[in-house]
């Protein structure tokens, strides 16, 4: 079950990106990525991840796609345009790119065996459910965290109206 | 009171003071051909600085151990890395340092009427200029001096920049300051590699290592950094050919900075740094750098013989000259060596008194084109006076001081036949001739002859009373430095005897042909004993300083 | 049967790579923004396949941080663009050059 | 007398030197010139005195005064100090005697110049150099003296510096000394660095004690034969003397004529010891003594400045020194050394006193019958033309002839050959002498007396003077080179000027009796007051000669001067147009001499304008614009270009800045996963 | 170990000071003056920056603490970036204060603020041993820097300078936190002791030399070394010109504390692997500064680029051993942010909200309408290029040396040529400032200097100086801050033996 998942819902991340990558409306690239959110959800859920999974739904799909599909109809951003402006993206992005994924591939591969593999709801037999594991670690050893991240939404929002503000 | 200890950080705080006080001091708004209040603060300030000087000579000890400084200052400043404030003199530096400040008040008076806007910002970077000056030559912490060192590339450039003659001047100032930065900056890398060597940075006692073989570092290496050394004071004299820079900034700097421009600096830290802490590696290099002299001299004199541009000149001029120290100091050799020194007094004093002239001749007809002068002789008798006397003191007339550094260069090269060829000597020797042939060449198309275009259409005078004042101690000095050499010698001798090397009489035929100078066993007998005790107090001293950035690895 | 944690790896490498190339390919500001999300997705997947693999939930609470920066950046950023779009009307990558040597 | 008083003699001129040069412009014409012959006048008293001294000593006695520290370095130490021996003593009388009478003369000479108190400050500069360069005990104070006395031609030569020929003259004499100098120089240095001293008593002691006579020795004494062709005028360097004579005429007189340019023998004379080590260098200083006089002395037959020819016979009779020297005599090196500073200050003053008298003109083709009109000059100049011809019983005769004998007994291989060129000068020697005698003072005045009146002549002068006139505005006089404002016509010069002209005339006549040889019955004493001075073992040898053999040789070179009066007579008395004919015939050499053998030429063809170029094109053009700016250059256009690309990577594209992100990071990846260990050095 | 909030006093204080300002904003009416607000922040600033030394004070007393589950660690080390931080922090708000009058700015308070809360974030990065914690005070840093750089908001150049920023910073953030999964990875933990910890005993070393590189490749972009600086020249071009002086100084600090925490504490044990890397980001990022600020006309640009060089002096120190690499690199931290600040608060004095001047021909001349501020300039411009007795030159002796002692004396030859053709640059504009001018009306208007800009500039100068002439104060603090692994409670304790800095001893020997 774990393989045929990982095989449907991973085929179905990588056709999303790509058509992410080859749509040329944002509104179709934005559904693309939704499409990969979901499916990245599925896994999160076979890898014993379920409030990951819940969350990945809601805050991602939900909340942030939302937010972006609502940036694209407010600007009306039509189909994008086939300007030159960059070679380099082509001449040493993409070959980066490329050198980027196989690198990774390479090492992913040569410590695949140290790295084992997964072992189907392996990690929900655990004593604590996942959620409380969560919960307990987020309010006692990264309390910090946590609560910084209130700075950082503050910011985000202050950021937002400052930047959104009409008048000046 | 004595005031031994602390004259020398009266010295350079006297010009420091002022300069920041003139900065102080607001330009005088109302003065219609540029305020003179800086001017006579400069004038004030260092003059000052010149009687402080004059301490040094009226107290030296002539008497004190080879290698050994006075007026010593010695006090703690930085911990990590070990930086001393340390400072002092010896027979090598003192008569420098009275030059430097003895050259000040005359450029002060040069740059009188010349500058005439922005003269609170001339007058601060020249005072500027004398500080670094003055620290290059009292420092003995090798840190200490490269602060000094790279600060008196600032204000020259700036004044370069600022007070430049044509619209080159950006470029000339920008020139001058890489080619001076970045040889610069490989010494900073010798200094670190040095200081992560043996943990420290004062002088004597790098010296005294050196002496001892204690450095340890790889031969190669140490030759190396005696090499990043050299390359930086090199470029700095200039040597040829590292003088790309000089032409460009001789032709563009005002009077007071040109006189300061080449020359001791660079010469001053070959003998006190090169010679000091690299005795071995120095000889090393010796052959070559006696050929890039006798070549330099050669080379100089030959070009400014087709020069028409005076500034131009003045530069090949310079170069010629400061390659007659290059070659003495290399040669080893007492007379070379004590002659190399004097002979950076006797550039010195030469090139301010030319320079001042040529500022003259520009201060009065605006171009320094020779083609455009002639048969000034008739209209400025006392110019054409100094020019002659200052033209001949360069030539190396007899009885001017020029010769005698001249000859005593020559003599050591000849002498120290074993490291060279004499062929080097020799060709060193025709700058005599080439020198002669540039310069009265010079004289007589500027002042000889039927009058020439400019003084046709411009009507000069003859030298009023600050411009007789800015010459006079000038040519005066040229001679009695000419005939009274031994004032001078005295002192520097002291410096170039233990330094050189004790004398093998290598000569080809002599070995067989005379009975040894009955000299030669006086100076051989002077280093050793003194050297080896003075050495166990430095390492004792050493042990602490040197142990804590071992440890701390 | 089971799926080696490599494969998810690559997977994420495979993600991420094509967040990379979509930033680089994409001429829309919002398209590209996106593909940035995408390339964070996919360390999200990196991060909980190796917290299921080290049996640690800290790398799941990273994830959820994650989530929550990435709201907070498309907020800034979304602002940002809007702001930008304000004054050269324009979404084109390309055309927002005024900025260069 | 006080020996400690001998460093009076040189400072007193200088102290002249620096009273007129310093105060003179503002002095009146008296004030400066008694200054000046006060301050030279009281050397001449000492050196008198010391005269006397040193011959009431009976013995041969050498004085040394106490020295002041001049150059002091561990290991080198150079003295100011002075030491007077019998050679000193001829050099110093000489010196201080015919200087003295030319300062006297000047008086007159200069009178109306501008630069009057110019001129004296000069002259006695000159005097001080030149009696330190008589009175040095080392080679480096004689080097003083010996460039010092160069400054001082220097700065005469181009009294009238606002004529660029006279700037120019003086910047050569200079510069051809330099050369010398550089020998000389060069041959100090070696001495120092085989010997530690430069002292003369230490160095020729060290020499005389080592019993090797080595390359070394040869080198220093053919250096130092090179500073001597310098300052003497000699083959090659001979070049700067007739340019010379564009200085006032008592500096012809004094300085390249009497006593500068003798400083080259008086050198060799005081070297003795080194150069009897070194026969080689004895035998080129013999050739190139030889080979100069003949040279010039060919020159000076077809000369027609008046002045020019006087300039070239004194190469010529520097030349028989120079010789005289080389076969070992040096005593009679000096002896005519000091013959000929008395009849050719004489024939220069007397050359002046005719030039005075036309006022200014010195070209002999426009002079002639001044016979009558200047008496005086007349009958003073005769007597310098017969001296210098070697007519018996005038001075010139003695030591002429005691140079040919001494010359024809060396054991020099080349002894005859050079004898021989010897004797062929002194035969053109007459001629061109009585040449000039007949050309000036018989015949019938080819010049022109209305131009005269002016004042004014052909030439540069005028020129000159217009150009003066322009912008001098002290100018009282527009005169030059002695003639003076009241010159209206041919007149006699003045007592002051003739009474030194009557002085030396006398010396020339009788300056030779001190030292009639043997074989006239004499004693030749001259030579035996030297005699302490060169004796030497290593001293190159004479053969033994009889008196018949000295007779028959002085009666040779007699008539050899008489055959040269002979056609000089006949070509510029008897027939005055032969001499135009002859040249014609022979244009090819007429030519050759007429441009004194192209010399000036070749040298500024092959060498001056060789080394110009070699400065311009290969130093000043490749080297220093090609290598040395080119490296700079090239480090700037290449950092430039450098920084070129690195702004193309600054597109302005967020794209583009993407692709650089995403290619570094691969880099950072590779390089992370597969470079170990970083780069040591 | 559990909360201590004496551990985050300067932080707590600084986001109060936000918070307040922020709160306080609305309440002045539009159109007044907001410069109470840059005070109160100014105020607040300092408060921190004196929490700093109590906390200093209390580090002195005890040794380092660590607090909320050892997330943070308060030791020495983080205390000198807190009060460096706060230093810069205190100048640019005072340079700031009339910045945004001039240009009528409605909403300054916002500003301030911004200011506040980034200025948390980057000390949180200081002080973070955890690096969930280094990322969250990354993101708050960065979010309010991408907003102040977009904050001159009418101009298309702001707007443009804000999205690059943004959109690259972003980019990079993915591979740092890329990093940061692979570390987990490799090791299970976030946190830098038990990445250390857990790197000498993991069996998949690969995936630690992956992380590494990741890492490295998010902190350079934040701290522009080549080839990440790409958006360095741009932003700053479009910047304000005070935020500049902020983002060009405090985010590169926490960054390089960031950097040298995780290298040398987390993975000392993969020296070898990447010194090398550091080598070449070290000469690429001098070369590639250098060479780009060369032919600059810009002047803001010119200090971008000039920045991406010094970022390579500084990365040069890291190429020695642990100790001298923290201390020189700390150091030079603080100098370059003295120097740096100070030139750009001059830049703010000099060319005002509207940046008028902007090319290097814009400022020919100003030496005579602008004597002290130009005098300023030039003094920061030859620090910048490292002329003795300035902070600049101590700056770049001790990085070159800590270069010499480990080794590595070809670098330190590699950053002087450099620094010798940095002159080149800096002394063009600094012989502009001082020739004659090129037109005759002023091109600066001559407004006197407000009292905070000129307490900012002396401050600025004076440490300049200070760091020059005594570089011992502040060198004495870094050496001691040099910050060792405290044990932590959620380290999982792989192995019995804590990893030995091998690398180390073998550098020593």
């Amino acid at each position: 079950m774990q393989i045929a998942l990982f095989i449907i819902f991973g085929l179905l991340a990588v056709a999303g990106a790509l058509n992410l990558l080859f749509q040329r409306h944002p509104i179709n690239s934005a559904l693309s990525l939704v499409v990969v959110m979901m499916s990245l959800a599925v896994l999160y859920w076979s890898l014993g991840a379920e409030f990951l999974a819940a969350a990945q739904v809601i805050v991602y799909a939900g909340a942030i796609m939302v937010l972006f599909v609502f940036v694209v109809m407010l600007l009306n951003a039509g189909e994008e345009d086939r300007t030159h402006g960059s070679k380099i993206a082509y001449i040493a992005g993409i070959p980066g790119a490329a050198a980027t994924f196989c690198l990774l591939s390479f090492v992913f591969l040569s410590e695949r065996k140290q790295l084992g593999s997964t072992e189907i709801g392996g990690y929900l037999t655990n004593a604590v459910s996942n959620i409380t594991e969560i919960s307990h670690t987020l309010f006692t050893s990264l309390l910090l965290p946590f609560e910084v991240t209130s700075i950082l939404i503050l910011v985000a929002i202050l950021g937002a109206v400052v930047l959104a503000r009409k008048e000046l | 009171m004595n005031f031994d200890p602390i004259i020398l950080t009266l010295i350079i705080l006297t010009p420091l003071v002022g300069a920041v006080l003139l900065a102080l001091l607001p330009e005088d708004a109302t003065a219609s051909n540029g305020s003179k209040r800086h001017a006579i603060g400069a004038l004030v300030v260092t003059l000052f600085t010149l009687l402080l000087t004059l301490h040094l000579p009226a107290h030296f000890n002539y008497t004190a151990a080879p290698h050994t400084f006075q007026f010593e200052q010695n006090l703690p400043w930085i911990t990590n890395p070990a930086i001393r404030y340390h400072l002092g003199v010896d027979g090598l530096s003192m008569w420098l340092i009275v030059l430097a400040a003895f050259l000040a008040p005359l450029g002060v008076l040069a740059s009188w009427n010349t500058i005439k806007t922005r003269t609170k910002l001339f007058f601060v970077l020249f005072l500027l200029q004398q500080v670094a000056m003055l620290g290059i030559f009292v420092a003995l912490d090798l840190f200490l001096y490269y602060g000094f060192w790279e600060l008196s590339l600032v204000p020259m450039t700036l004044l370069i920049a600022t007070f430049g003659r044509t619209e080159n001047r950006r470029r000339a100032a920008i020139k001058f300051f890489l080619y001076a930065f970045i040889p610069s900056a490989i010494l900073l890398v010798g200094i670190i590699w040095l200081y992560s060597l043996t943990g420290t940075f004062d002088l004597p006692i790098l010296q005294a290592l050196a002496a001892s073989h204690h450095i340890a570092a790889p031969p190669t290496a140490l030759l190396l950094c005696s090499l990043a050394f050299l390359i930086a004071f090199a470029v700095k004299v200039p040597i040829f050919p590292l003088h790309g820079w000089l032409q460009d900034a001789v032709a563009e700097a005002p009077t007071a900075a040109v006189m300061v421009l080449a020359g001791k600096l660079g010469l001053y830290s070959i003998l006190r740094f090169s010679f000091g802490i690299f005795p071995d590696q120095s000889r090393h290099v010796a052959p070559l750098l006696i050929a890039l002299g006798a070549i330099g001299i050669a080379y100089g004199a030959l070009i400014a013989l087709i020069k028409t541009d005076l500034k131009k000149l003045a530069a090949f001029s310079t170069l010629s000259h400061v390659s007659f120290v290059v070659l003495g100091i290399f040669t080893f050799t007492i007379l070379g060596l004590d002659g190399g020194v004097f002979q950076i007094l006797n550039e010195s004093l030469i090139g301010a008194a030319f320079f001042i002239l040529l500022g003259l001749l520009y201060e009065r007809y605006g171009t320094y084109d020779m083609r455009d002068y002639g048969g000034l002789a008739t209209r400025h008798p006392w110019m054409v006076t100094m020019f002659v006397v200052t033209v001949l003191a360069a030539a190396g007339l007899p009885i001017l001081n020029g010769f005698v550094g001249e000859f005593l260069i020559l003599s050591g090269s000849m002498q120290s036949l074993a490291a060279h060829h004499i062929l080097w000597t020799v060709i060193g020797t025709t700058g005599v001739i080439f020198g002669a042939s540039y310069l009265l060449w010079m004289i007589q198309r500027i002042f000889y002859g039927s009058l020439g275009a400019r003084p046709d259409e411009v009507s000069g005078w003859d030298l009023c009373a600050r411009e007789h004042l800015e010459l006079w101690p000038l040519a005066a000095l040229f001679l009695i430095m000419g005939v009274a050499s031994p004032l001078w010698m005295r002192a520097i001798d002291t410096y170039g005897a233990p330094t050189a090397n004790a004398p093998t009489q290598s000569s080809v035929a002599t070995q067989n042909l005379l009975p040894p100078p009955q000299t030669a066993s006086q100076t051989a007998s002077i280093a050793p004993p003194s050297l080896s005790s003075q050495l166990e107090t430095r390492s004792s001293a050493l042990k602490s300083p040197a142990a804590a950035p071992q440890e701390a690895r | 049967m089971a799926v080696p944690i490599a494969f998810y790896l690559i997977l994420a490498a495979i993600l991420f790579s094509i967040g990379i190339a979509a930033f680089l390919i994409k001429r829309n500001i919002i398209t590209i923004f996106m593909s940035i999300e995408l390339m964070l997705n996919a360390v999200n997947l990196t991060f909980v396949a190796f917290s299921h693999m080290w049996h640690q939930v800290s790398g799941q609470i990273f994830v959820f941080f994650v989530m929550v920066v990435a709201a907070a950046e498309a907020a800034v950023g979304l602002a940002i663009i809007i702001s930008l779009f304000r004054v050269r009307q324009t979404l084109d990558v390309d055309q927002i050059n005024l900025l260069k040597d | 007398m006080n020996p400690q008083l001998l460093w009076l003699i040189p400072t007193l001129p200088f102290a002249g030197f620096l009273l007129n040069g310093t105060l003179g412009r503002k002095l009146p014409r008296s004030f400066v010139s008694a200054i000046a012959l006060l301050f030279t006048a009281a050397p001449a008293l000492i050196v008198a005195q010391l005269w006397i001294y040193m011959k009431s000593a009976g013995a041969p006695i050498s004085l040394s005064v106490a020295s002041v520290p001049w150059i002091a370095v561990s290991g080198f130490h150079v003295n100011f100090a002075f030491t007077v021996d019998r050679l000193t003593l001829i050099m110093l009388g000489v010196v201080t005697g015919v200087g003295f009478l030319i300062h006297i003369y000047s008086v007159g000479y200069m009178a109306l110049e501008d630069g009057f108190w110019r001129f004296f400050a000069y002259l006695n500069l000159f005097m001080f150099f030149m009696l330190v360069l008589v009175l040095a005990s080392s080679f480096v104070l004689l080097f003083v003296g010996w460039e010092g006395v160069g400054l001082a031609s220097y700065l005469l030569i181009g009294f009238y510096f606002t004529k660029d020929s006279a700037a120019n003259a003086g910047k050569k004499a200079f510069i051809v000394n330099r050369i010398g100098d550089f020998g000389f120089l060069l041959a100090m240095f070696l001495l120092i660095a085989h010997f530690g001293t430069l002292s003369f008593t230490s160095v020729f002691s060290q020499i005389s004690a080592s019993p090797l006579s080595g390359g070394i020795l040869t080198t220093i004494a053919l250096l130092l034969v090179l500073g001597a062709t310098g300052k003497s005028a000699q083959i090659p360097l001979y070049i700067w003397l007739p340019d010379a004579m564009e200085g006032p005429t008592p500096v012809s007189a004094l300085i390249h004529a009497a006593t500068m340019v003798t400083a080259g023998i008086y050198m060799v004379a005081r070297c003795h010891v080194l150069f009897d080590r070194a026969p080689i260098a004895l035998t080129v200083i013999a050739c190139i003594g030889a080979a100069t006089a003949l040279l010039a002395a060919t020159i000076g037959t077809v000369q027609h400045d008046i002045k020019r020819v006087l300039a070239y016979s004194t190469i010529s009779q520097l030349g028989y020194m120079f010789l005289a020297c080389g076969v070992g005599a040096y005593s009679a090196g000096v002896f005519h050394l000091m013959t000929h500073a008395f009849f050719k200050a004489l024939l220069f003053l007397a050359a002046g006193s005719v030039i005075h008298a036309l006022s200014g003109e010195q070209d002999m083709r426009v002079m002639g019958g001044l016979r009558k009109r200047i008496p005086i000059t007349f009958w003073t100049m005769s007597a310098g033309v017969f001296a210098i011809s070697g007519i018996i019983p005038f001075s010139g005769f003695f030591s002429k002839d005691e140079i040919l004998y001494q010359t024809f007994i060396s054991t020099n291989p080349l002894a005859k050959l050079l004898w021989f060129v010897g004797l062929v000068t002194a035969g053109l020697t007459s001629f061109y002498m009585f040449r000039l005698w007949f050309k000036t003072f018989f015949g019938a005045p080819r010049f022109d007396e209305n131009a005269l009146t002016h004042g004014h002549s052909t030439h540069h002068l005028h020129n000159q003077v217009s150009d003066r006139a322009t912008y001098d505005q002290t100018a009282a006089s527009g005169h030059d080179s002695g003639q003076a404002a009241h010159a209206h016509g041919v007149h006699e010069s003045p007592l002051v000027m003739t009474i030194p002209l009557m002085i030396l005339a006398v010396l020339a006549t009788i300056g030779g009796w001190v030292g009639i040889p043997a074989a006239l019955g004499g004693h030749n004493e001259f030579e035996h007051f030297l005699d302490p001075v060169f004796a030497s073992a290593a001293a190159p040898a004479f053969e033994a000669a009889s008196r018949g053999t000295e007779l028959a040789l002085a009666v040779v070179s007699l008539l050899t001067a008489f055959l040269g009066i002979f056609v000089a007579w006949l070509f510029y008395c008897r027939k005055p147009g032969t001499a135009g004919a002859l040249a014609k015939k022979y244009a090819t050499v007429y030519s050759l001499l007429d441009h004194k053998y192209w010399v000036d030429e070749i040298y500024g063809r092959f060498i001056v304008a060789p080394l110009l170029a070699f400065s311009r094109i290969l130093l000043s053009g490749l080297v220093d614009g090609g290598i040395v700016q080119g490296t700079a250059a090239t480090l700037t256009a290449s950092t430039q270009g450098g920084s070129w690309l690195v702004r193309r990577i600054q597109s302005g594209n967020i794209r583009s800045y993407a692709g650089w992100l995403a290619i570094g990071a691969a880099a950072v990846i590779a390089i992370v996963l597969f470079g170990h260990h970083g780069l040591r050095l | 170990m559990s909360t201590n909030l004496l551990a985050v006093l300067p932080e707590l204080i600084l986001t109060l000071t936000g918070v307040l300002v922020m709160l306080a904003e609305p309440l002045i009416a539009p159109g007044r003056t907001r410069k109470p607000l840059g005070w109160l922040a100014i105020l607040g600033t300092l408060a921190s920056a004196l929490a700093a030394f109590y906390q200093l004070h209390i580090v002195n007393a005890h040794g380092p603490v660590t607090g909320f589950y050892a997330t943070i660690q308060v030791d020495a080390f983080s205390i000198f970036f807190h009060l460096l931080i706060a230093s810069i922090v205190l100048v640019t708000l005072l340079a700031s204060l009339d910045y945004f009058e001039q240009g009528a700015v409605t909403h300054a308070g916002e500003y301030f603020a911004l200011v506040c809360f980034g200025a948390t974030g980057m000390m949180f990065m200081t002080c973070s041993v955890e690096l969930l914690m280094v990322f969250i005070g990354l993101e708050i840093s960065s979010i309010s820097t991408y907003i102040l750089s977009g904050f001159r908001k009418g101009r298309a150049t702001a707007s443009e300078s804000a999205i690059k920023y943004f959109l690259l910073g972003s980019f990079a953030t993915a591979f740092f936190l890329y990093g940061i999964a692979l570390c987990f990875g490799a090791t299970g933990s976030t946190s830098i002791a038990a990445i250390a910890a857990g790197l000498a005993v993991t069996k998949t070393p690969l995936l630690g030399w992956l992380a590494v590189a990741m890492v490295l490749i998010g902190l350079g972009f934040k701290v522009s070394a080549a080839p990440f600086h790409v958006w360095t020249p741009d932003v700053y071009q479009g910047a304000p010109a005070p935020v500049v002086g902020l983002m060009s100084t405090a985010p590169k600090a926490a960054a390089f504390a960031v950097l040298l925490r995780f290298l040398f504490n987390g993975t000392g044990l993969y020296h070898s692997h990447w010194i090398l890397l550091i080598e070449i980001l070290a000469v690429a990022s001098m070369t590639i500064g250098n060479l780009g600020a060369l032919l600059q006309t810009d002047v803001k640009r010119l200090l971008a680029y000039s920045s991406v060089a010094q970022a390579g002096y500084l990365l040069v120190a890291f190429s020695s051993t642990r100790n001298e690499a923290f201390g020189a690199a700390c150091f030079y931290t603080a100098a370059y942010a003295a120097m740096n600040v100070g030139a750009f608060v001059v830049l703010t004095q000099l060319s005002g909200f509207d940046e008028k001047l902007r090319s290097i021909d814009d400022y020919t001349g100003l030496a005579l309408q602008r004597p002290v501020l130009s005098a300023l300039l030039g003094f920061f411009l030859l620090s910048l290029i490292g002329i003795p007795f300035t902070g600049g030159f101590f700056a770049k002796f001790y990085s070159f040396s800590a270069a010499v002692h480990g080794g590595h004396t070809w670098l330190a030859i590699v950053g002087l040529a450099n620094s010798g053709v940095a002159c080149f640059y800096y002394l063009r504009l600094l012989a502009a400032l001082y020739s004659r001018p090129l037109a005759e009306q002023p091109n600066s208007p001559t407004r006197r200097i407000a009292l905070p800009a000129a307490i900012a500039l002396a401050a600025t100068a004076a440490a300049t100086l200070g760091l020059g002439i005594l570089p011992n104060h502040v060198l004495h603090l870094v050496q001691r801050a040099t910050p060792q692994n405290l044990p932590t409670a959620s380290a999982p304790q792989l192995s019995a033996n804590p990893p030995q800095e091998a690398w180390m001893d073998a550098k020593t020997r």
